[in-house]
């Protein structure tokens, strides 16, 4: 089972782990993404993300689909925050349950280390002298 | 024949616009419209790889397009 | 920082999140370790978490300790339960926060890794037709 | 002399009790006091590897006991 999400409002969290919760799973890992308050020493103020929502989503789908195939969990829940976020705001949440630990945490690891390669999502920080979209320029 | 063009995050930035439509050739390839927007817009050629997509999958440079494609400029992506 | 929990009621996975999540942390790792209804194809009533307190906090802040050398995190919470769980309930939640990722997984995978090795720490599963110590036999 | 043993999980069905005192000879080490125990429980020799903890860590077989000590019997941990 899976929920994905693209939400312009805070990422729950709990809702996530309650989604992956079921009676036969032993382990459930999770990873929340949130906003540092500084980049290479530079203090950031606010992030901004922007996506390409309808083609996000489906990359989204694609990575939790392909986490299921290969690491043979049972439930993730990849919810994505879009809009301004403040500092220690989460940006991203994973959570995935599988009967044993191990494939909880390799799938986890594979759903966020694959969102970061190919789901359509930019960031932009926001400096006190101006703004940089991440990773845009070599 | 037209395509809709979509622009993100740096790329939206230098075509100035979110949507634009893009005339082009019957058939034209993904390469072929790259190329028509690297010279329109130079800014595209400064970025790390651009990729493209149609219709909302990543598409190959050998790709064929076809009239009212929906094409999306796909800097390199910074989620999570 | 490292808060250390030995608790006979529910686990507070928030709160655990809550004390790791800081401004300069990117990424918190969560590991939660739930009672699942079978083992071994054999269906579990309920369990039961037996703990030697002192040493077992002792050693529960050994590894936190560890794993902040180790992996150059920031915070960890590590609370476990006693006492008698319910299907579905938390045995054991794990929160790591670090400025980057890897070292959030790595640290946490460590610290539930470690822990099922040392921390004295003992689980009675209740089947049907009887009870039995995990492990307890070779 | 004379140490506190406490017994845990499948040790604590063993020996039927948490808490009980054991007498030693001065200096006994912790080799002496398991052999002890295994003559005394012989359900013990028939658990994987039970280990013993002084004052709350872990003991090797040649550690020296004193009195008063509080040790432990360590089956098989199984949390998280």
């Amino acid at each position: 089972m899976i929920d994905i999400q693209l939400n312009e409002t805070a990422l729950q969290t709990q809702a996530c782990i309650e989604f992956v919760q079921s009676d036969d799973a032993g382990g459930i890992d999770v990873f929340i993404g949130t906003v540092r308050n500084a980049t290479k020493g530079k203090p950031v103020l606010r992030l901004e993300f922007e996506a390409y929502e309808t083609m996000a989503i489906a990359e989204m789908r694609k990575i939790a689909e392909q986490a299921i195939d290969k690491f043979g969990v049972k439930r993730i829940a990849l919810h994505h925050r879009t809009g301004l976020l403040e500092i220690g705001e989460a940006a991203v949440v994973i959570a995935v349950s599988a009967p044993h630990r191990a494939a909880a945490f390799d799938a986890c690891r594979y759903c966020i280390d694959t969102l970061k390669e190919t789901v359509p999502i930019w960031k932009k920080e926001v400096f006190e002298d101006g703004e940089v979209w991440v990773a845009a320029h070599p | 024949m037209k395509i809709s063009l979509l622009s993100f995050g740096i790329a939206k930035e230098i075509t100035g616009t979110r949507f634009m439509d893009v005339e082009l050739p019957d058939s034209a390839t993904i390469a072929a419209l790259r190329a028509k927007l690297v010279e329109q817009f130079p800014g595209l050629a400064q970025l790390a790889a651009v990729k493209l997509a149609i219709n909302g999958e990543y598409a190959s440079e050998t790709a064929v397009l076809n009239d009212s494609d929906e094409v999306a400029l796909i800097p390199p992506v910074s989620g999570g």
